[in-house]
């Protein structure tokens, strides 16, 4: 048992850096996902929205880990637009208003989770409904599976980003039910949401800041 | 792809640097299109936006009888709370705000988010879904909102402009809404400046039917068939959805890259198929209005007027992409 | 190449009966498109004309303060003379009537041999030939015309509009062709409906610099730059023809194919090349109004304004294609 | 010497038809050429016409040959427009004008060359500016010719032919002066003149009328 780690406000910055780099690297695979099922922007709006999320923690270095998410969220919402923004924004801002210091895996998880009722309830969406929901709800679960567990917050994170890519490629076979992919009724089917997409990359790069 | 444009990252910037300089009647400040002259006191504010790659829409929809601001997005992606806060304490005159929004979850949430940030502002929204493509269901995010856009913007800014309450701007904003079915095809996709290919492939043999307007797939794939055909299938869906009677205000509307000369021959179409139901073109716009960047292809949108109504379209209006009786 | 249309053959009087169906305001008969109201006594007529795939030019300019009637052709054909015929003595209303006339071989012949035929009507001619990327030699055809006449349409429909004679109408229509200048890029070739593929093939690197409105190739082919050069190559080309100075009426035309949003980044640009040559934008128009069917590409045209015809550009015009003041 | 043969009604009819059916034919190889260094328009606008010229011919069957003249350059010019139109329209006009009954070889050789100044003269082109009337006035020229050699109205004809088509053939290298091509400048030099092209087809129909 060591979900006595905790974890400090380099450890926050450093996913928000990685998640930057992954979607930076990914912004192509995103937007074409997204031009499958939607309008060809997801890679874009997330590319810019996380490096203005980088250069606002830049500029006025965060104390906390609390400040690392409220301004990553409100970054979101002020920078991104489309449906993602005010949806990504929203996890974070949550999840900065509901995590206590110190970070613990157990406080993360509770916070992370807070984070992704509030996304389900902006969005109104449910699992299955092909959205960021089906990444982020089974990378909540895997968290909270661990914190039960005690496992290590490395393997934690390393479980949730194997969660969130695996919810990802769930949502290939199913119909949208929300987001603009909805539009397409059937023909959504088939193809891999780009927010759960993303999503999975968040959920990969909290796995490489885990000590 | 080919593009007049200096950098993906720069064209909205640019486009509204053009667009200040061709109309002295707007003032861009922060990304938010203005009236020059500022907020009427008493007047109901009109705010609109949405993602760049639409226009005239809606920055071109800014004047007399029409927007008091415009919230451009990104290409395609819905503008920011930021900017909607900003216009909506800009344009206030003391009599409120109306928020015009396409159902588009991006759009509804961030002009939520605006709505509730603002303070000291009366706002109220009216939210557009004609696009009968799309079914309506309790379990999705319902249907677009297109071309109707238009008709509310026009006929709720010429309410306002007359001075009517919040409550009736937006009453007479939704019953345009209500009253307003739209259908799209593309013969091709666009091509947004960022992803640099177009959207989606279309063989030379195939449209895509019920296209909304961000570039992204319609509703099913068919044969390339004539205007005649094309027209015919977007009209049953809008009959079929909305019975077709009385006087109609009747826009076909290019997608962007279409010449008006082909939307012309789509009108005739068009209007021989009111004719056979029994029903009256009775004001009409065809051109670019309601566009998905370079796409080619159309969309119906139909509204069934009344005398109110007809009266509120025929009211002077003046903006860059709208204009009549001054 | 997917259109519009029902067939090739029939695409032209297609587009003219969707015109029809959605101008109360025009009347169509034997291919001329004529104002409903039909002449005015006393007022000299405007005649104009050339082939269709142009549009809004000319029929589109067709109605109160513009042309009083327009003589379409098949695409890209002129006229015959006896539609220009049938027009000239259609709206006569006793004080003559001035053809606008494109310089083209074609153009030219037709309107020509039509009005040497026309009996009893005082006919005088205008010729527009404003394409400074054609060289202007005794040996040639001379310059084409191509944005200069809508400034032509406009102006000289204004002055007739308030009852000037046809030696004056005549004479402005000149002076405003004297005053303007135009240059075209595209970069795309258009598709015409009978040949079902490009007039020319062009690599994604390329563009085509000084072409005219005929889908023809350009003068030269040159690497695709950006929208800031691609400006500056079309401003340096009419500057070094009629050097810029004073007030300007700045038209950034598009070809037919290419977005709103891109015309104004365009824009931008060719305000600022103004700007910089000491210049003054005083008048401005964006959008599709000389266009070549589906070509993607634009054109800039400039006029050298003074009072007279700045008053004359401001005086109410209600066409389908232009309108303000009424 | 067998000048002395006249070419009745019936002739000046095939000639139009036959002239109709090679225009068909190559219809789509006159616009190519036009696309060339013009705007593609020159097939269709002669295919046009010239069925219009039959069909005219068809429902007000003409007495004379000067009748069939007239009748081709009036449909031409009221049916065809653009640059081709009034430029074909008057060379036959013209040469319906200059005809006299009966008509020998000599007697359209000279009507002929009336046709052609008249084209000569409205176009304001002359010889080399890569127009039809590179085909024309050579094909002129060799009726001319074929008329002071005294050879028979066939080999006249086929001779008129011949020098049209090399006239035609002898427009690639030419900068245009005249028509959309010369707006092209250096550009229009290497491609064969869609207008000298189809008068070469013009001739080509005359030689397989002579009986
Ligand atoms: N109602 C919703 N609830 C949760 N996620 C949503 C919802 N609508 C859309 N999304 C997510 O947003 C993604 C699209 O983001 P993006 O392309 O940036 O915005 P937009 O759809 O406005 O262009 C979708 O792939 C989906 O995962
Ligand atoms: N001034 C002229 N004199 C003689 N022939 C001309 C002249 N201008 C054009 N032509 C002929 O007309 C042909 C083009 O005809 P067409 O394509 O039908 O008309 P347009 O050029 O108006 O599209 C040219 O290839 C050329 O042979
Ligand atoms: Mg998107
Ligand atoms: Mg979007
Ligand atoms: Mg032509
Ligand atoms: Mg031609």
């Amino acid at each position: 048992m060591d979900t006595m780690d905790t974890l400090d406000t380099a450890c926050f910055v450093a996913w928000f850096e990685e998640a930057a780099r992954l979607v930076r690297r990914d912004r192509d695979r995103l937007t074409e996902l997204d031009a499958a099922i939607g309008d060809a922007d997801h890679g874009t709006n997330l590319d810019r929205g996380l490096t203005e999320v980088i250069k606002a923690l830049a500029e006025s270095p965060p104390d906390t880990p609390v400040q690392v998410l409220t301004s990553a969220g409100a970054t979101l919402i002020r920078r991104v637009g489309g449906a993602s923004g005010p949806l990504y924004g929203s996890v974070f801002r949550q999840m900065g208003k509901a995590l206590r210091a110190p970070v613990t895996l157990a406080g993360f998880s509770a916070a992370f989770e807070e984070g992704v009722v509030a996304l389900e309830r902006l969005g109104k969406a449910a699992l299955g409904d092909k959205t960021m929901v089906d990444a982020l709800a089974p990378a909540s679960r895997a968290l909270a599976l661990a914190v039960r567990d005690g496992v290590g917050v490395r393997e934690a994170f390393e479980q949730a980003a194997r969660a969130a890519a695996e919810g990802a490629q769930a949502t290939i076979p199913l119909q949208a039910r929300k987001g603009r992919a909805s539009y397409l009724g059937e023909r959504s089917i088939g193809h891999e949401d780009p927010g759960a997409a993303s999503a999975a990359l968040f959920m990969a790069a909290l796995a490489t800041v885990a000590v | 792809m080919k593009k007049l444009i200096n950098t993906a990252d720069s064209v909205v910037e640019d486009a509204l640097n053009g667009m200040a300089a061709a109309h002295p009647s707007l003032r861009i400040r922060d990304q938010v299109v203005y009236r020059a002259e500022g907020p009427r006191p008493g007047k109901v504010g009109l705010v609109s936006g949405g993602g760049s790659g639409h226009e005239p829409l809606h920055a071109g929809f800014v004047g007399y009888g029409m927007l008091d601001a415009a919230c451009p997005g990104e290409i395609f992606t819905s503008p920011v709370p930021d900017q909607i806060i900003d216009a909506t304490k800009a344009v206030d005159g003391g009599a409120g705000v109306l928020h015009i929004v396409k159902n588009y979850t991006g759009d509804v949430l961030n002009f939520e988010m605006a709505a509730e940030l603002v303070e000291d502002v009366e706002v109220a929204s009216v939210l557009v879904d004609d696009d009968v493509a799309v079914q309506d269901s309790l379990y999705t995010a319902g249907r677009r909102g297109t071309g109707a856009t238009l008709f509310v913007e026009k006929i709720a800014g010429a309410l306002a402009e007359e001075g009517a309450p919040l409550g009736e701007v937006a009453r007479v904003a939704g019953e345009v809404d209500e009253r307003s079915r739209s259908f799209g095809i593309a013969l091709t996709s666009c091509t947004t400046p960022h992803a640099g290919k177009p959207t989606f492939d279309l063989p030379e043999t195939d449209v895509e039917l019920g296209i909304g307007i961000h570039g992204e797939p319609g509703r099913r794939r068919a044969p390339m068939v004539s205007a005649r055909e094309l027209a015919g299938i977007a009209m049953e869906a809008i009959h079929g959805d909305m019975p077709l009677h009385g006087d109609l205000l009747v826009m076909v509307n290019g997608m962007g890259g279409t010449p008006l000369m082909e939307l012309y021959v789509v009108f005739a179409e068009v209007a021989a198929f009111v004719k056979g139901k029994g029903a009256r073109v009775s004001r009409s716009l065809v051109g670019n209005y309601v566009t998905s960047l370079d796409m080619q292809g159309f969309s119906v949108t139909i509204c069934l007027l009344d005398d109110a109504l007809t009266r509120l379209w025929d009211a002077p209006v003046e903006t860059p992409g709208l204009r009549w009786g001054r």
